[in-house]
């Protein structure tokens, strides 16, 4: 026999793209974001970022050796879970609780339901509510960003003013991201652009996001205020994590459902019940909780919205 | 005031009346709807009800068993013992033939040669779809190692690229053989010692070609085999297990050394 | 099997939380603290063996058709006696324990060992079985609820064992840190059996 | 039949031995778990008053369903201890609080019953907390609308970093304890 | 009425008995892998709860507090329970033999469910009358029937996940299940009771 | 709606630009066309050819030769088995030197007849023109096109005569004629289409009135501007068929999605075209229902588009069936650089050969060979649920799903979740991030699922 050929299962071409491609895409994403979290945050936002990040590295390639699995940490996804979970983190947390977020999250959130892909809920959340609840009060105590505009912020997000003092932020500094909270949600301008680069590259779809702050924002304004209709719809959807958590983390397919109108109840769902948290709830900012309520949902809605033609027999 | 001793005992009293008479009624209702089998389960379950199994109560789970839907060993309070009850009461069989094992009939056992790469799943079954398979040999085990997972007693293990059955492990239940694409796994007696390791129904010729330890249907080894055990049927040779003496002849002369006796 | 193999197999081989994955919900819900674990464990020993003793003794009396609730019967009044002995002597932990003394009777470690062993064995084997796994249930509480203590509050039995400056991680003092903590024990259970 | 009525009489005779055994454990036991209660409930009152040197079970009127336990030291009134609630995070904070006769101040409180957030809102368990309590009374606190309030809403309670709820609640309590007392001061005082 | 509305609400949400109060796990753990299954046994224990829940109510209030014989409640519950649901059992089967093939099966994994028997007790402790114990049972029925089939929804998932060995089975159901408390916390503060 | 949009085109002005249609779902992959410029060359005669038994869907024919025989070119040496079967004719003329078992290009090694040519080329009497063929009943025309061992020429070979003869109990209104040809580098229906316009119409001609329908769409994609020009200009008279121009979209060639297309009719999970009313037949089919119909030949020779980067000269060939790959390849100039793979058809749901001594049937669309540096396994990785292979699946089903459960050996969670509906054409696999082995995994379940339930997987899908 001449040539010794190849055989294998059409199809016999593939697109370029691929996981990492796809993770290490995210990843810039979340560049304009890293850029305003220094601006606004300093120094401390880079080693808040660079622990979590090491962290989640080290524990994935350690759980994959232990395992036995193909060490795998150069696809970007543990990178992705390690950024975003700074991202959820307020400026002044200690950096070895940050370490820590960074095992939770790959540890308990990843690789103990086997890895990527296989997670039911968004490991960055999962760690970054674990550190909530364990440690409350770094968790919420929050230091000004370095371009303060009026002291009433100097002690509280957005949402806590808001909550506890009945103080709405203005506009502008929502929007350019000049307010107290973890480091990569302030500013709404650099997460938007960040999205609009994974649009482009077709790696999310508008319908979780859309459908996600659009709910937040419409129920908020619906009974946001004294009376209905008054509620401060921009401020809601602009404050807090509710961009980061609609953009970055509720669009994560592995935690999210497949379908089209699937995402689209599971946005829905994200918005309402960061909505009732916000607005009825003890805690002032209710993303993190809607987004992993909601990935205990997306099984159930995956199994009950399928994209099926109608047998006919 | 009436002694609250006198009191509580006759409302409890009263409610292990009412309560008794209430089961004795439903008993009474419900004596003849119970399958004898499903009943005589229950008796040996725990009736925990703790939903352990998996299924809803002890007596779902009694006849999931009749119904041959659960496995008797399923009641994990219950333990071995239950375990045993159950299963000497849903009468599974307690087998008293002679022990066979799984023996892959073919000299290479995964290692024989290929004609193409192949690309694509790590499946036997998968890759039988393509050509019947990447070896040269039609017939040749493919060395995927469906068996290796299908095996519930770990028994089939890959080492150094062949498929090895570890005879002590090895209860004859038969999964490998009907997971197999190529049939090429066979149950034999396990103390029969000599077997014809190749499965190919192509002629000698081909054979030739495409492997050195193939049966080429030549027929030395049934005219030396002094007991008439083997037969050649579509190219290839068969032991009849009863009458072979292990007296090792077709071997020896066997021109392609097919015929393998372990273990000396 | 010999008594003292009876008596051992709670500990591990058949221990009732580890291995057989009963009785979870005081485990989860009271291991806050090991002193906790232990109060809850030796009162469901306690109610293990009375009731094991006591089935022993009646079970050729009990027509099989009776015997569920006739059980009950006898479990729940153990259960409420030591129900009414901790609220007399032990308050403190009465009150910590709280719901979960009266949902003993629904163990269904109790139960189940009231059906599976004390109802077919006699009086000294049935005893023995049932403090075997009483001991067993109280030491896995135990673990739990040291680990649980430790990381949570920094103490365990009470004696403070870190310095004041360790962080305590709180969510270990609450329903999450219960699940995943014996989720992970479980693992690390599973693992130690394969080795 | 003979089938039936066997199971009725054993299940019958089970809970009438049960209930014996139980009636009997029940009398046994009484006392105890009584005085048991009793000592909890009276050791939180002793936290919160001065020195004593009276039966506070005998001392105690009950005005409008709120129970006055009167502290005397030598026949003095030197404090009365009572219960109020306040809306925490989780539901409410009932605590225990003792009132000075002379000047309206606060002798002291303890926390009864709370089920806040352990590690952040049950820190009003805390000494340092329960503490800056004492001697406030409503003439000498920066009020705000005419009530008690925590820093973070203009008045001068110091509350617990993170849990600004749970502090509300107990000064909630606090402040509506102090008014009860002073709308029933009289009838209380009153021999 | 807003009163009610908050005990029912935060018995499913807030103090959920299988996620906060820890009630109920062992049928949790048991009849959570198929979806159709926990749908099931989530529609007999909204049922059974409920009922439960008043009947236990009713006795309590009427029978041991006017005799005085408040320490009898723990064997009357279980026994009342026990009853309660064969009674069920047995005029369900009478009424409606179709909701009796949907549900009956999950009946007796019921009786020793230690939800049902923590609800009777919670009442007592609460000190709920009639009306509020149906909607706390109704409530905590709801509560345990959502955990239990979301729990399925992902255990159905899992079960073609690489979970690591060590941790397939009761591990892994544990860990998804303090996950579950874990997202349910957001919630916290939601009512006060 | 249906009934509105068909008004709608019988009434529009046909050099009117109308509106581009296309199916949901599907890819645009790179095109690769690089032999759509090149006109068909013949394929000189052979010495050797190989023509197996089996080239159809259906059961394989029996030979009625035997060794030694001599055969003519048409002749008759296989004859159908059974109704789904067709008859297979000798491709030369020549001495029928060996019936055995025979590399095949879509399976193991099964019978194949070898015929040695005598360099003659004598044609077999039974080959005659008909010049009255217009005025054949149907019957007769379907006993024309058994006889010739017509089968569909997209490359599912499913037996025409069957297509041409559906259940009392169905209406079928319209044919489609199918030009798509939407797999990359395959260009010999494009080429068919400019060459052999008026074959290929007079072909749909004849289908119209065997099924006595009388609306025709030919469906292209507008990347061929040149065939669509063709065809417009060919049936220009003819007031009942219409050039469809469709987007250029992988599977647009899919039996059920050039319906979707043009007719906006679904084909019902399971069904078949006839289902709705409709037959689809590829262009080369036409052209060679045609030239049985008129002149008597049988189905002997096809056009097989030789392309790829790992060909010396890329070409499209007119090829007698049983040619040799190996003979083909050497008449292109051979390989380019070392071969990595050689497909059967196109490269989303072409079949690769294990070696050039397969030979070239009814159903070789094209020869593609692929550079070793083309084929170089991809890692696979962990299911992301990304979704992109069901939002680009044509069919609506949920190939990640079915690959899961597949790969745990699942096979009714993968039925339910549509395995058994999957037409393989390959697109998820194709768009897979993780590089997971969709189709095979697919195929897997589905070869696993017919396997026990006894064979209901066919999904009629045919053309390409």
């Amino acid at each position: 026999m001449p040539q010794r050929l190849v055989v294998s299962v059409s199809p016999h071409i593939r697109i370029k793209g691929n996981i990492p491609r796809m993770m290490w895409d995210v990843v810039i994403a979340l560049v304009p974001a890293t850029i305003a979290s220094i601006y606004f945050f300093g120094s401390k936002a880079i080693y808040i970022i660079l622990v979590t990040t090491f962290s989640a590295l080290i524990t994935e390639a350690l759980i994959q050796k232990l395992c036995k699995k193909p060490v795998t940490i150069f696809d970007g996804s543990a990178v992705v879970t390690g950024i975003l979970l700074a991202f959820n983190l307020p400026p002044g947390i200690p950096l070895w609780m940050a370490g820590v977020g960074g095992a939770i999250a790959i540890s308990i959130g990843k690789q103990a339901f086997g890895g990527l892909g296989h997670n039911i809920f968004n490991p960055a959340l999962v760690a970054r509510t674990i550190l909530l609840i364990s440690f409350p009060v770094v968790m919420t105590t929050w230091s000004p960003p370095r371009f303060i505009s009026f002291d009433a912020l100097t002690y509280a997000t957005p949402l806590t003013a808001l909550k506890m003092d009945n103080i709405l932020t203005p506009l502008k500094d929502l929007f350019i991201g000049n307010v107290g909270g973890c480091i990569g949600e302030t500013s709404a301008l650099a997460l938007i652009i960040g999205a609009l680069y994974l649009l482009l590259r077709k790696h999310i779809t508008w319908h979780i996001p859309v459908t996600f702050i659009a709910t937040a924002g419409i129920l908020c304004w619906l009974f946001g205020g004294a009376e209905l209709f008054r509620g401060p719809f921009l401020f809601h959807v602009l404050a807090g994590g509710l961009l980061l958590g609609a953009l970055f983390m509720a669009t994560d397919p592995v935690t999210s459902p497949t379908s089209r109108s699937g995402r689209m109840i599971f946005g829905m769902g994200c918005g309402a019940i960061t909505a009732l948290i916000r607005l009825k709830g003890g805690p002032p900012e209710g993303v993190s909780f809607s987004i992993l309520l909601m990935n205990a949902f997306a099984p159930l809605i995956d199994r009950f919205i399928r994209p099926r033609k109608s047998r006919v027999k | 005031m009436v002694n609250p001793i006198i009191l509580s005992v006759s409302v409890l009293g009263g409610l292990g009346l009412l309560a008794g008479s209430g089961l004795a009624y439903a008993s009474k209702k419900f004596v003849s709807k119970i399958d004898p089998k499903v009943e005589a389960i229950l008796e040996a379950l725990p009736r925990a009800n703790c939903g352990a199994c998996g299924f809803a109560g002890c007596s779902g789970f009694a006849k999931a068993l009749v119904e041959e839907k659960a496995q008797a060993n399923g009641c994990i309070p219950g333990g071995e013992g239950v375990a045993n009850q159950v299963a000497s009461i849903l009468g599974v069989e307690v087998e008293v033939r002679e022990k066979r094992i799984a023996k892959i009939l073919c000299y290479h056992r995964g290692a024989s040669q290929t004609q193409f790469d192949y690309q694509g799943l790590e499946s036997c079954r998968a890759a039988a779809l393509l050509f019947g398979g990447d070896k040269a040999c039609l017939y040749s085990c493919l060395g995927l190692g469906d068996c290796i997972e299908v095996c519930p007693f770990g028994a089939i293990t890959l080492i150094k690229g062949r498929i090895e059955i570890d005879e002590e492990k090895c209860t004859g239940c038969g999964k490998c053989i009907s997971i197999c694409p190529k049939e090429v796994i066979a149950l034999v007696p396990e103390e029969k010692k000599v077997h014809v390791l190749c499965n190919s129904k192509d002629k000698g010729a081909i054979v030739r070609k495409i492997c050195k330890e193939g049966c080429i249907g030549c027929g030395i080894c049934v005219k030396v085999c002094p007991e008439g055990a083997i037969t050649l049927k579509d190219n290839l040779a068969y032991i009849n297990y009863e009458k072979c003496t292990e007296c090792g002849v077709c071997v020896e002369k066997c021109p392609t050394h097919v015929i393998e006796m372990v273990n000396g | 099997m010999s008594l003292q193999k009876e008596f051992t197999k709670g500990f591990f081989a058949e221990n009732p939380i580890f291995r057989l994955l009963l009785g979870m919900c005081p485990t989860l819900a009271v291991t806050t603290a090991a002193i906790n674990g232990v109060a809850m464990g030796l009162a469901t020993t306690v109610v293990l063996v009375g009731s094991n003793c006591t089935i022993s003794l009646l079970r050729r009396l009990i027509p099989p058709r009776v015997r569920i609730p006739a059980f009950i019967v006898i479990i729940a009044s153990f259960v409420t006696i030591i129900d009414m002995l901790m609220a007399g002597f032990f308050y403190e932990l009465h009150k910590v324990l709280g719901l979960f003394i009266p949902l003993i009777v629904v163990n269904c470690i109790i139960l189940g060992r009231a059906e599976a062993y004390a109802s077919k064995n006699p009086l000294l084997r049935s005893l023995i079985d049932g403090l075997g796994m009483g001991l067993g249930f109280t030491i896995s509480l135990i673990v739990l609820g040291s680990i649980r203590e430790i990381l949570g509050s920094g103490t365990v039995f009470g004696f403070a064992l870190l310095g004041e400056g360790y962080p305590l991680f709180i969510v270990m003092l609450l329903p999450p840190g219960a699940f995943i903590v014996l989720g992970l024990l479980l693992g690390l259970m599973n693992r130690l059996r394969k080795a | 039949m003979r089938e039936s009525s066997r199971l009725v009489i054993v299940l019958t005779l089970v809970c009438l031995i049960a209930a014996l055994a139980l009636a009997g454990v029940d009398r046994l036991t009484k006392e105890p778990r009584l005085e048991q209660k009793r000592l909890a409930h009276l050791k939180a009152i002793r936290a919160v008053l001065p020195p004593l040197d009276n039966d506070l079970l005998k001392d105690k009127k009950e005005i409008e369903g709120v129970t006055f336990y009167l502290g005397k030291k030598e026949g003095e009134i030197t404090g009365v201890a009572f219960s109020s609630k306040g809306e925490g995070y989780s539901g409410f904070i009932t605590i225990m609080m003792g009132v000075r006769p002379e000047d309206d101040s606060i002798t002291g409180i303890e926390i009864l019953e709370h089920i806040e957030t352990p590690g952040l809102g049950a820190n009003i368990e805390k000494e340092e907390f329960k503490n800056q309590f004492k001697e406030k009374s409503l003439a000498n606190s920066k009020l705000v609308e005419g009530r008690l309030a925590v820093k973070r809403d203009r008045g001068d309670i110091d509350a617990l970093t993170g849990a600004t709820i749970s502090s509300r609640g107990v000064t909630e309590a606090v402040d509506e304890g102090l008014k009860i007392f002073l709308k029933y001061k009289k009838q209380i005082l009153v021999e | 009425m807003l009163h009610l509305f908050v005990i029912f609400l935060s018995a499913i949400l807030v103090n959920n008995f299988v996620l906060t109060r820890f009630l109920g796990i062992c049928p949790f753990l048991g009849v959570s892998r198929r979806v159709e299954t926990a749908l099931g046994m989530g529609m007999a224990v909204i049922f059974v709860m409920t009922l439960a829940s008043l009947v236990t109510n009713l006795i309590y209030n009427l029978v041991l507090v006017p005799l005085n014989l408040l320490f009898l409640h723990i064997i009357t519950f279980i026994l009342v329970i026990a009853s309660l649901v064969q009674l069920v059992e047995i005029v369900l089967e009478k009424i409606s033999p179709a909701l009796y093939r949907a549900l009956g099966i999950y009946l007796p994994l019921i009786t020793t469910n230690c939800a049902i028997l923590g609800l009777a007790l919670l009442n007592v402790i609460k000190g709920h009358n009639a009306i509020q114990a149906i909607f706390f049972g109704l409530g905590a029925g709801i509560g345990f029937a959502l955990a239990l089939l979301i729990m399925a929804g992902i255990r159905e998932r899992l079960e073609l996940a690489d979970v690591p060995v060590a941790l397939q089975g009761a591990a892994i159901t544990l860990i998804t299940a303090g996950l579950l408390s874990l997202a349910f916390m957001g919630f916290s503060g939601l009512v006060k009771l | 709606m249906n009934l509105y949009v068909l008004e709608n085109i019988n009434h529009t002005n046909k050099e009117q630009k109308m509106k581009i249609r296309s199916f949901r779902g599907g890819v645009h992959p790179p095109e690769e066309k690089i032999t759509f410029s090149l006109p068909i060359q013949e394929m000189p005669l052979l010495k050797k050819v190989v023509i197996p038994l089996s080239q159809h869907t259906g059961a394989p024919a029996k030979p009625v030769v035997k060794v030694g025989d001599r055969v003519k070119r048409g002749q008759r040496i296989g004859e159908a088995q059974g109704s789904v079967s067709s008859n297979i004719h000798a491709s030369i003329s020549g001495k029928v030197v060996d019936i055995a078992d025979h590399p095949h290009p879509l399976g193991p090694p099964s019978l194949a007849i070898t015929i040695e040519s005598d360099g003659r080329d004598e044609h077999h009497p039974s080959i005659k023109h008909n010049n009255d063929y217009f005025r054949l009943h149907p019957n007769e025309i379907r006993e024309i096109v058994k006889e010739a061992g017509i089968v569909g020429l997209g490359g599912a070979a499913f037996p025409t005569h069957v297509k041409l003869s559906p259940p009392e109990d169905k209406w079928i209104d319209t044919v489609i004629l199918n030009g798509c040809e939407c797999e990359p580098y395959l260009t010999c229906d494009h080429r068919l289409m400019i060459e052999k316009t008026y074959e290929i119409i007079q072909g749909l001609k004849i289908i119209a009135k065997t099924l006595e329908v009388t609306s025709c769409y030919i469906g292209i994609e507008k990347n061929k501007r040149d065939a669509i020009r063709a065809m417009r200009e060919e049936i220009r008279n003819e007031a009942n068929m219409e050039v469809v121009p469709l987007k250029t979209k992988y599977p647009q060639g899919s039996e059920r999605q050039l319906i979707e297309a043009i007719l906006n009719r679904e084909v019902p999970s399971g069904g078949l075209p006839l289902d709705v009313g409709v037959i689809v037949q590829n262009v080369g089919t036409a052209l060679a229902i045609s030239e049985a119909v008129k002149k008597g030949n049988p189905l002997i020779e096809r056009v097989v588009t030789v392309t790829g980067k790992g060909i010396k000269n890329p070409a499209n060939l007119r090829v007698r069936i049983g040619t040799l790959f190996q003979d083909v390849i050497d008449y292109c100039g051979g390989f380019r650089g070392k071969p990595g793979k050689m497909i059967m058809g196109g490269p989303l749901m072409g079949f690769s050969q294990y070696t050039t001594q397969v030979p070239v049937i009814k159903g070789t669309t094209g020869i593609l060979v692929l550079p070793e540096e083309e084929t170089e396994e991809i890692k696979e990785r962990s299911c992301i649920r990304c979704n992109r292979c069901v939002d680009v699946c044509p069919m609506d089903i949920s190939p990640n799903l079915i690959a899961k459960y597949a790969s745990k050996d699942r096979f009714d969670w993968a039925r339910e979740y549509g395995a058994l509906d999957c037409m393989e054409c390959g697109i998820c696999a194709y768009v897979c991030p993780a590089k997971i082995p969709l189709v095979q995994l697919i195929k897997y379940a589905k070869a696993q699922l017919t396997r026990v339930t006894g064979g209901t997987g066919d999904t009629g899908v045919t053309g390409g």
